[in-house]
């Protein structure tokens, strides 16, 4: 394993450290506890956004925090959910006076320890909390009796719009409101051309020869539902759009965000040929791109690969991913 | 039989014993979580127990056996995060209640603590038998030590063959579909893959049958 | 090679259609000559920026074309300088009356290149053509007998503060002064992880084992200066901090804008590590980081590793910095 | 001798035949950039006498030698880049005028030509001769073109020595310090490596070699 790390269990704290040194201004960092806010939390009378998760997706969570989205982040070990200690503390520390909105990507470890937090919020502490879960990924069958969907690409979504909401004034039931509408109209499928490798471990999660793919990969270097042959972008294109736009049954005329997300070591120059061939297949399909975006912004380490999240929009939700924001991974307007 | 005294010395060993196991075998565990999951497990359980061996190493004496396990559950609540560090912490939260307020527990006692654990596991996760995940390792074995116990055998010996049942557990695990957690992603992806979480349950079984019968004596 | 490509020959192409129809608010792109415009080309009144190079260092060029920063980026072949007919048609297009700056990076195919373009814009076309050679790499021996210094990361630089001065309104004479202080006040030096893949060879450009590092590349895939054992990121850091201090004789007091870059597949997570060895060794040497910059800037394919540049800063060159700038790569204050 | 005449049939098949040559060589040219420089000289080159052979099928018939030229070397300057555009490209670009305006150019006149063209590349490029660049190979064929006709040789025999002096020159590339282009960036680590250009450029006189003297007859 080749990284820019020092000794592996330090790299979320140090990696913190940098961020915390990069954006005095914008930020300010928790290091002991691992929670970066911005710099001016809490924001009197407007609803707080508490996001977080594993470490390894950044710019997700640390890079959305700041004006126009999330109010803190709580950053975990390596793909490993935060504990619900960081959670309490920061929606402790966040709090405007008008509640909580908790953004929580579905995976197993991080409900259970936001759910803990949110009991702890509430009883320990007297505040108000809702939880909202971001579950967009069509490679994962959606079951009752399963994990269900893995929240990937909406997460981003969810947090500037909601956080956009929060920012208007909306009180916490309308800024939830907003995040459940936008996790409900987002799909998302990712795939991987080589797999990553956790510090901790360092050697790659899985094997994946030169000729091969993984597609319905999530953003922890899961396996993904099938392994197919090396193939065309234009073909991998279809194979990502297709099941989402099936998925949520978009129909022509439907006015969409695409979001075309790199895994973490996939270049730009790539990123674009990928968003050319994904917004081909859209018009193909009727469905109209009101904004886009492409980038890696839900990643997995250093995985080479992408997603295709697909938002359908409303005016509201143009609105709303217009409105300013000034994060370290997304600002415009300010 | 059956009629042993478990008190906080005893569960210290117990800890320390599932903390040396873990970090033995955290390469496995991070290898097979690795196969269908995110590959942290030996991680997550290696700093989980690290801390509460830290934790024990300054405990001061005269601390309750519910005390203990619920230091124990709470430091892995505040270190471990992902699914591993709400689910055991969990279980020795909810041992601590059963555990009362004495200085030693008897084994019948022990047996309902740490069936009461499960159930605790069992709330949190909401996974059921076969799921593959750690519920596969740790049903059966509370099983097979309140069935042992019930037929008179002493605590080691029930031990001893709630382990097995907890090893034949975690076996079983391989040919499943997981439905919960991070595996449950793969679908039939995960068939013929052992589970590292049941795996990791095993272990904790396991270094109670090396402990806390024998530190007793049976 | 793995790469999210149709056919290799296509690859430049089919990006820039990417970008086209990702970025229709803001760029307009002709496909046939592969320049891409800011969308309000060309800008009566104002000096207009003109850069461009092979391909393959996304966001630069076409990343930053956009007010505040680029009137127009030609883009080449993967890692090989574009050809006079392109410099000269973008130079046409986007000239408001008062003259065009090119902004060249120092490389042998790039100078004459532009060379032939400046030469062909004075004599076909009557056009007012500066150029500015950007030479910022002390991984290079700088010398009269050579092709002198690569030009990397102060690049962005360049294009970003001539590109506020040029909005300001400041003539051909004061911008070309802008960028050329800029050039004269920073320096860069680079490290590899791995090499990259160029996408037409197919196979990567050098073999590095998983036990080696390279210290001193540049940005096409070019072998460094020396390799050495794999090291931690804080040996890394001052691997390259220490020899871009030496160079450019920083001293105590000095305030520098810090950028850590990434060549195209490291992670965040290791370059905000990165940023944080960084500040620690640039506060040690008691040179204050002003402003700082972190993330894929001008990078190498997939190559992963990463380059530090600092700039001296003045009061001007601050405010420059600050002023509002709207292009794909790069956005703040509009 | 030296008297054979070289018209704008015998230029294309020495066009046709380079860029034969230089697809066929494509990877080894990339290969050798790779060692030393961005491992692109193989499809630029291939790139551009592609588009050059294009525009050779797309000539008219009585185009003049010195036009034929100047469409090459406008075509490379137009499709390749980098480095090697310009210089290939002011190689051919200064050869036109050397040609004048006949139909055919005796063989003296192409040598005049050819020795005026690589003026132009090292007016371009600011090398000199053990810089470890193309001019290593096109200097010296140069002047082993010129010193044989001036010796009385055949122009298939002295563009067989020049060839010969080009395959020289680049072998001699190969202990060299580089001090222009990309390869400069090296420094000490460049020794041991042959030039890349040099070699395409080895490969443009054999196949001047292979085809001027032999088409016109020695
Ligand atoms: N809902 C659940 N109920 C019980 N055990 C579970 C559940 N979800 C996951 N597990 C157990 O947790 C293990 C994974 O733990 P770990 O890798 O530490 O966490 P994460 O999946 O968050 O990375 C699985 O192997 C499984 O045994
Ligand atoms: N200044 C120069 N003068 C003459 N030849 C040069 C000069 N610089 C580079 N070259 C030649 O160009 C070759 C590289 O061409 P190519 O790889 O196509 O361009 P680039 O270096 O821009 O990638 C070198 O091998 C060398 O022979
Ligand atoms: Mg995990
Ligand atoms: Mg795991
Ligand atoms: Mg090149
Ligand atoms: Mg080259």
């Amino acid at each position: 394993m080749k990284k820019l790390v020092n000794d592996p269990a330090d790299v979320v704290v140090e990696s913190l450290r940098g961020v915390a040194k990069a954006h005095p201004q914008l930020l300010r960092v928790d290091l002991d506890n691992r929670i970066v806010y911005r710099a001016d939390a809490p924001v009197r009378g407007k609803v707080g956004l508490l996001s977080g998760g594993g470490s390894g997706h950044e710019p997700l969570h640390s890079g959305f925090v700041g004006r126009g989205m999330l109010d803190a982040a709580c950053a975990g070990e390596v793909f490993t959910s935060p504990v619900p200690d960081q959670m309490l503390e920061a929606t402790r520390n966040l709090d405007g006076g008008v509640g909580v909105l908790h953004i929580v990507k579905n995976y197993t470890g991080d409900v259970m320890n936001f759910d803990m937090a949110a009991e702890l919020a509430a009883e320990e502490a007297g505040l108000e909390v809702t939880s909202v879960v971001i579950d967009d990924d069509v490679a994962v069958q959606d079951s009752l009796y399963t994990a269900g969907r893995r929240g990937v690409g909406a997460t981003l979504l969810v947090e500037k719009l909601a956080g956009a909401a929060a920012e208007e004034g909306r009180d916490l039931a309308g800024v939830a409101d907003v995040a459940r509408r936008v996790n409900a109209n987002a799909r998302s499928m990712g795939m991987a051309l080589t797999s990553c490798t956790v510090p901790a471990k360092g050697s790659p999660t899985f094997d994946l020869p030169e000729t091969e793919i993984e597609v319905g990969i999530g953003i922890h270097g899961e396996p993904g539902r099938r392994r197919v042959p090396v193939a065309p972008a234009r073909e991998i294109a279809e194979m990502l759009v297709a099941p989402v736009l099936t998925d949520l049954d978009f129909t022509t005329g439907d006015g969409v965000l695409a979001l075309v997300n790199g895994m973490g070591a996939t270049p730009l120059l790539e990123l674009y040929l990928m968003y050319g061939e994904v917004a081909a297949l859209l018009e193909k399909a009727g469905v109209t791109v009101v904004r886009s975006l492409v980038g890696p912004f839900v990643t997995s380490l250093d995985m080479a690969g992408c997603s295709v999240t697909l938002l359908r929009l409303d005016d509201e939700l143009v609105r709303l991913w217009d409105a300013p924001v000034v994060t370290p991974g997304l600002r415009w307007g300010a | 039989m059956g009629d042993e005294q478990i008190d906080a010395a005893a569960l210290q060993s117990w800890l320390r014993a599932f903390a040396r196991s873990v970090a033995e075998h955290k390469a496995t565990l991070t290898a097979l979580d690795a196969e269908i999951g995110d590959a942290d497990h030996g991680a997550n359980m290696d700093r989980g127990m690290t801390a509460v061996v830290a934790e024990l190493d300054a405990t001061e004496p005269g601390t309750t056996p519910a005390a203990l396990l619920k230091k124990a559950g709470m430091t892995l609540v505040r270190t471990v995060g992902g699914a591993s560090g709400p689910l055991y912490g969990t279980l020795f939260l909810r041992m601590a209640p059963a555990a009362g307020t004495a200085d030693s527990v008897d084994a019948g006692t022990f047996a309902k603590a740490l069936g009461a654990g499960v159930e605790g596991v069992v709330a949190r996760g909401k996974a059921e038998l076969e799921d593959k995940t750690m519920i596969d390792a740790l049903t059966p074995a509370v099983e097979a030590l309140e069935a042992g116990l019930a037929a008179g055998d002493s605590l080691q010996e029930a031990l001893r063959a709630a382990s097995a049942a907890a090893d034949a557990g975690r076996d079983a695990t391989i040919p499943l579909v997981a439905r919960k957690g991070r595996a449950s992603y793969l679908g039939e992806r995960s068939i013929g893959h052992q589970d590292p979480g049941a795996t990791s349950a095993a272990l904790l079984v396991a270094a109670a049958a090396s402990t806390l019968g024998v530190v007793v004596g049976g």
